[in-house]
C-alpha cells in the first residue's frame, strides 16, 4: 500500500516536473530557469502559502491542541540541533558540525509545499496553524547552531556574539519575513475578503503549476548539488537521510499524543524532517563563515529533499494511516 | 589624468555589505559593484546557486590614490582572510572630467 | 468616517504588502524583489489595467463629459508644472525646480491602480476613460519640465532643444507606449472578444496579487528612498505631501464641476495628485541631466506616494462622498 | 475571405501587441522585456503547450492516421535542409547554407503557439499528437544541417563529428527537454487529473495573456534583427518568404493526402513552414560556429516568424479551408 | 601580441547609448558593455533603483590603440563632464587571434 | 603581494563551457565569470538576443602566475581563432590573505 502511495506520489506533475530537472543535468542539457525568476517563484510560493495558512488560522476556531502543536513544534527546532551537533562533531570540524545541525533543525518549504499538495491529491483537510508551525520552526535551528559554533569553536577574532545581527539573520531573513508577513497578512484581511480576493491567484491552478516550474528548477540545482557529495563521504550521505526518516517519525510521533489530525501529522512530519536549504545557508554562510556550504547545502538539497518528496511523503503518510486508522 | 591604483575584489555576495562598510571607511571617492558574478577558487566553484545566495560572488572595483588604497587593502585583508575571496591591483590613471 | 475608510484601507492586502516591504527594509532584511521581475510585474500592471481601460471605453458610450474630462486631465499635466516650478525655483536650482515640476505635473500608475482597486473593495464603479485620462496626463509634464529647465537655464553647450528626443522620451517611453498600445489594443478588440479571452489573466485575482507583489517591492524601494530625504530637508518633505492634497483637491474640484462619478473623481484626484517615479524620472534623467535624481525620485517614491496610497486615497475619498453625497 | 481572416487575425491581441513590439522598436521607444522574463516567458510556453499535448493525446484514441502524420512530419525535418541546402550553397559560403537549412527544417514553437490560438478564435478543434509532431520536428533538421555542414565544408581541425555532442544538442537542447518532458508528464499523469489539476494556469485566458505579452518581446526584438538583414541582400529576404509559403503547401498537401482534419492541417502547414529562432541557432552556434548568426537568426525571426504569424497563418487556413471543404 | 589602452568607463544607464555612439565613431573596432552594475560616487549611491533606470550604471571596457583611445577620451569627456561618471585608462596587451 | 598577469576574455555565452574547461587544465587557481554581457567586434554586435543565447557573450578575468598565464593563453587561441572573441592581458598584484 506504501508503495502504492509512492507510485501515485511519482505519477504527481509536482514530482515528474523535479525528475525532469534532474535528468536535464545529469544529460548536461543546456535547459537552466532563469536565477531572478526562480527566485521570485519561491518568493511566490511562500507569499501564496502564507497567505493561505492566515486565511485558514481564521477560519479554524483557536484549540488547546493548536498551542501544544505550535509549541511542540517549535521545541524540536531549538532540540534537534544538539543531537545533530552531538553525532555530526565526532567527524567533522565544529563549524560544519554546527551548520549542518542548524539545516537540519530549521525546514523546508518546498518539501511542506509538496507535501500540502499531495494531501490536496489525496483530499486530506489540514489546519491553517500548521503554516504557523513552520513559521515558529525556521529560525530557533539557526541560533541554536550558531552558538554551539561559537561555544564549542575557538574564538573567532572580534568573537562577541553580534546578539543584533545574529538576530537578524535568524528572524528577518527574506524568506521568514514573506512568509511570516504574508500569514498575518491572511490573517488581518479574512474578514475582509483579503484572501477572497487573492484565492485564484495564490491557491488552485497556480498554485499548482508555479510549483512544478519551481520543482523543476528545484531537480536542475539538487542534482549539480549532488556532485559535490562525492567529496563529502558516505557517513554524511547516509546521515541526510536517516536524519530525515528519523526526525519524521518524531514528528509522527509527537502528532501522535497530540491527537491531531492525519493532514496535520504529515506536514509536522515534513516539517520535522525536512532540512532548510534556502534561509540557514544564507544566515549560516554570514554567522558561521567557517562552515563549508559544499557539506551543508548539497545535504539538504542534494539528498534529504529529494528523498521526502519523492519517497518520504508517501511513507510518512503510510504510517501515518496505519497508527491513526488503528488508533 | 591622474595616476590611481585600481583595486579589484571577488568577495561572497552575502559578505559584499560588509566590504562596501570598510571601502566607504577607507576613504575612496567611489566603487563600482557587479552583482551575481560566477567563479571558482580555493573553496571550490561558487557558479552561482539559484535558490540562495551562499554560492555567488560580487565583482567590485575601486580607483583610489596609493595611500587610501593601501588603507583598503589594509582593512579589506580580516574579511578576505575570514570569508575567502580575490583582490587584484593594478596601475590606472584616472581621466579628470 | 474618513477614519473607517483610512483604517479599511489599511487592512486591505495591497496597502499591508507595501508596509511589510517597509518593515524589511528598516530592519534591514535582505529581503530583495530580483530587480527584472519588478520590472516586468510593472509591465503587466500597465499591460492589464490599459487593456482593461480599452474595452471599458469600447462598452461606454461617446459623451461630452468624457471629452470634458479627459481636456481638463490633461491640461493639469500642462499647468501644474508651472506653479510647482514658481514655488520650488524660490528655493531650488532652475534644473532641480523643473524636473521635480516634471514629476508632479504626471501620473504614478500604481496610485492610480491602488485607487481603482479601492474602488473595486467599496464596489464603487468608474470609466474606462480614466485610463485614457491617466495614459493622456504621463507625457505633457515632461515637455513642460524641459521647456522650463531650459528658458530658465543657462544654456546648455548645443543648446538647441532636441524636439524629436524630448518627443520620444515624453510620448514614446516603455511605460506610456505600454500603457497607450493596450489600451487602443483593448478598444480595437473588445468587438472579438479580446478582453474576454484574457480578463482572468489581466484582471480580478491574478491582477489584485500582483499588484500585492508588487507593492511589496514599492515598499522597499519607497523606503530605501526616505533616507535620502534627510539631506533635501524640510521644505520639500512638506511639499511632498502639501502638492498631493492640494493638487487632488483641485482634481475633484474638476471632476464635481463636470460632473463626473463618484469613482472617476477619486481617479482623477489620484491622478492629479499623484507624482510620477518611473516615466518622468526616466525622461527627466535624460533632457534635464543637471537636475539631481535624488530630489525628485525620492519625494515622489518615498513621500507623495506612500501618503497617497495609505493615507490620500481614502481621505480623497470620504471627502467626494461628503460632496457628492450633499450635491 | 481570405482578406477577411488576414484583418480578423490583424485583430487579435496577440498580433496586435507583436505589432506593438515591432513599433517600440521602431520609433526607438526604450521600452524593454526584461531578459530573464523573456527566457521563462517562452519556457512557461512550451511547458503549457506540451503539458496540453500530452493530455490531448492521452484522450485521443490511437489512430494509424496519428503514425502517419508523425512519420510524415518527422521526415519532413530530415528532407527539407537538403533543398534549402542545395539551393542555398550556390549563393553562400557552406556554413551559412548549411546553418539556415537546418533553421528552416526545424519549426517556430511561438508560430505553433499563435496557430493554435487562432484556431481556438476560429474555434477549431486539433489533435494533441501535432505537438508531439513539433517534438519530433525539433531535432532531426539539426543533425542534417551539421552533416552537410561536415561533408561540403573543408574539415575543421579536428574534424571529427562529435556524436554525443551533437546528439545532446539537438535532441536535448532546454526548448526540447520542457516541450517533450511536459508531454510526457501530461500523457502519464492525465489519469490521475494531472493537467485538470493546472489546466487554469496552463491554458485559458492565463496562457492567451502570456502569449501576448511574449509576442509584445518577440516583436521588439524581430525589429532589431530586421536591421541586420540590409547586409545580407534580396535573395535570402524573398528565400524566408517564398521558403515558409512553399514549406507550408507542402505541409497542407501531406495533411490532405493523410486526410486529417482541417485544425491539424493548418498546424502542420505552421510547423513544416515556420523556421526555429531559438532551439536551432542554439545548437547550430555550437556545431557550426563558422555560420555567421546574423543571417540564419535575422532570416527566421525577422522576416519568416512575422511572416507567418501575421499573414501566413490566416492565408494557410484559407487554403486548408476552400481545399477541405472542395472535397 | 599588441600593446593597447584598456579603457574602462562607467556612467549612467540612460545615457549609454550616447556614450557607445561616440565610442564606435572614435574608431575604436570594439566595446564590451556590463549593464545593470552598482555603484558610488561624487553623486551619491546608485544601488540601482528596482524601480526605473535612474539610479543604474552602465560598465564599458574598451581596448583601442593608443592614438584611437586618445580621440576616445578626448570625445568621451564632454558626456562624463555633463553626466558623471568614471574613466580609467590602463595598458594591457591584446592577444591577436 | 606577489605579481600576477591579469587575463580578461570575452566569448559567446555559448563557448564558455569550453573556455572554463581550458582554464581549468592551464593548472589557473581560479576565475571569475561575468555573464550576459554584450558588445561589438570584428563580427558586429552581440547586444544579446532575449530569445536565445545566440548574440550573448561572457566576460571572464583570471588572475595567474606568468607560467600558468603564457600555457593558458596558448590553449585558449584556437577557441578564440574558431569563434572569434577578446583576449587582454595586463599586469597586476595579487594581495595574498
Ligand atoms: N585566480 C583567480 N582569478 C580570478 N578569479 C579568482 C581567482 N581565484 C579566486 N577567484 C574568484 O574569487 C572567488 C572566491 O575565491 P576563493 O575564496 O579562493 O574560493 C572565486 O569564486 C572566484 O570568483
Ligand atoms: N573611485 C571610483 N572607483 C570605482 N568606481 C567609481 C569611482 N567613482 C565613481 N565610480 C563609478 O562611477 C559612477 C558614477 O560616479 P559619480 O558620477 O562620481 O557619481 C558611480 O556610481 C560608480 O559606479
Ligand atoms: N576592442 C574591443 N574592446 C572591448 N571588447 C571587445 C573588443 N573587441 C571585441 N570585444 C568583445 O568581444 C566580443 C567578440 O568580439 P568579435 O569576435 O571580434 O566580434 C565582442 O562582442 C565584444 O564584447
Ligand atoms: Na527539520
Ligand atoms: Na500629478
Ligand atoms: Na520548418
Amino acid at each position: 500500500m506504501s508503495i502504492d502511495l509512492i507510485l501515485n506520489n511519482l505519477l504527481s506533475p509536482p514530482i515528474l516536473f523535479f525528475l525532469l530537472g534532474v535528468f536535464a543535468t545529469l544529460v548536461k542539457s543546456d535547459l537552466e530557469m532563469p536565477t531572478q525568476v526562480a527566485r521570485f517563484l519561491s518568493l511566490y510560493l511562500l507569499f501564496a502559502i502564507g497567505f493561505k495558512g492566515g486565511y485558514k488560522l481564521s477560519e479554524s476556531d483557536f484549540s488547546p491542541e493548536i498551542v501544544l502543536m505550535l509549541g511542540a513544534a517549535t521545541a524540536t527546532s531549538f532540540i534537534i540541533p544538539l543531537w545533530c551537533f552531538a553525532i555530526l562533531r565526532r567527524r567533522l570540524p565544529v563549524p560544519d558540525a554546527a551548520a549542518i545541525a542548524a539545516t537540519y533543525g530549521s525546514v523546508s518549504a518546498v518539501t511542506f509545499i509538496t507535501a500540502v499538495s499531495f494531501l490536496k491529491s489525496e483530499s486530506v483537510e489540514y489546519g491553517g496553524h500548521m503554516i504557523a508551525a513552520m513559521a515558529l520552526m525556521e529560525s530557533p535551528a539557526i541560533v541554536v547552531g550558531v552558538l554551539l559554533a561559537r561555544w564549542f569553536g575557538e574564538r573567532e577574532e572580534g568573537g562577541q556574539i553580534n546578539w543584533s545581527e545574529l538576530g537578524r539573520e535568524a528572524f528577518l531573513n527574506g524568506s521568514v519575513l514573506v512568509l511570516m508577513g504574508s500569514m498575518i497578512i491572511g490573517l488581518a484581511t479574512a474578514r475582509n475578503g483579503g484572501w477572497a480576493s487573492v484565492d485564484q491567484f495564490a491557491d488552485g491552478d497556480m498554485f499548482k503549476g508555479v510549483l512544478c516550474l519551481f520543482l523543476l528548477d528545484m531537480g536542475l540545482v539538487a542534482a549539480k548539488r549532488i556532485r559535490d557529495l562525492k567529496e563529502s563521504g558516505f557517513i554524511l550521505i547516509a546521515f541526510s537521510v536517516i536524519a530525515a526518516v528519523v526526525h519524521a517519525m518524531l514528528g509522527i510521533g509527537i502528532a501522535w499524543l497530540i491527537g491531531s489530525s492525519a493532514g496535520d501529522a504529515l506536514l509536522l512530519a515534513c516539517l520535522v524532517g525536512g532540512a532548510s536549504y534556502i534561509a540557514v545557508p544564507a544566515a549560516v554562510r554570514l554567522a558561521i563563515p567557517k562552515a563549508n556550504p559544499s557539506l551543508y547545502v548539497p545535504m539538504s538539497l542534494g539528498l534529504t529533499f529529494p528523498f521526502n518528496v519523492i519517497i518520504g511523503i508517501p511513507l510518512y503518510y503510510a504510517v501515518i494511516k496505519m497508527l491513526w486508522s488503528s488508533s | 589624468m591622474k595616476d590611481v591604483k585600481r583595486i579589484e575584489l571577488v568577495i561572497d555576495a552575502a559578505h559584499t555589505p560588509e566590504l562596501i562598510k570598510v571601502i566607504r571607511a577607507s576613504g575612496a571617492t567611489g566603487f563600482t559593484v557587479v552583482r551575481d558574478v560566477q567563479g571558482s577558487g580555493d573553496r571550490g566553484d561558487r557558479m552561482g546557486d539559484e535558490l540562495g545566495n551562499v554560492f555567488r560572488n560580487c565583482y567590485i572595483i575601486v580607483a583610489a590614490g596609493e595611500t587610501i588604497a593601501e588603507k583598503l587593502i589594509y582593512d579589506a585583508r580580516p574579511l578576505l582572510e575570514r570569508y575567502g575571496g580575490m583582490c587584484l591591483v593594478s596601475n590606472a590613471s584616472w581621466i579628470k572630467h
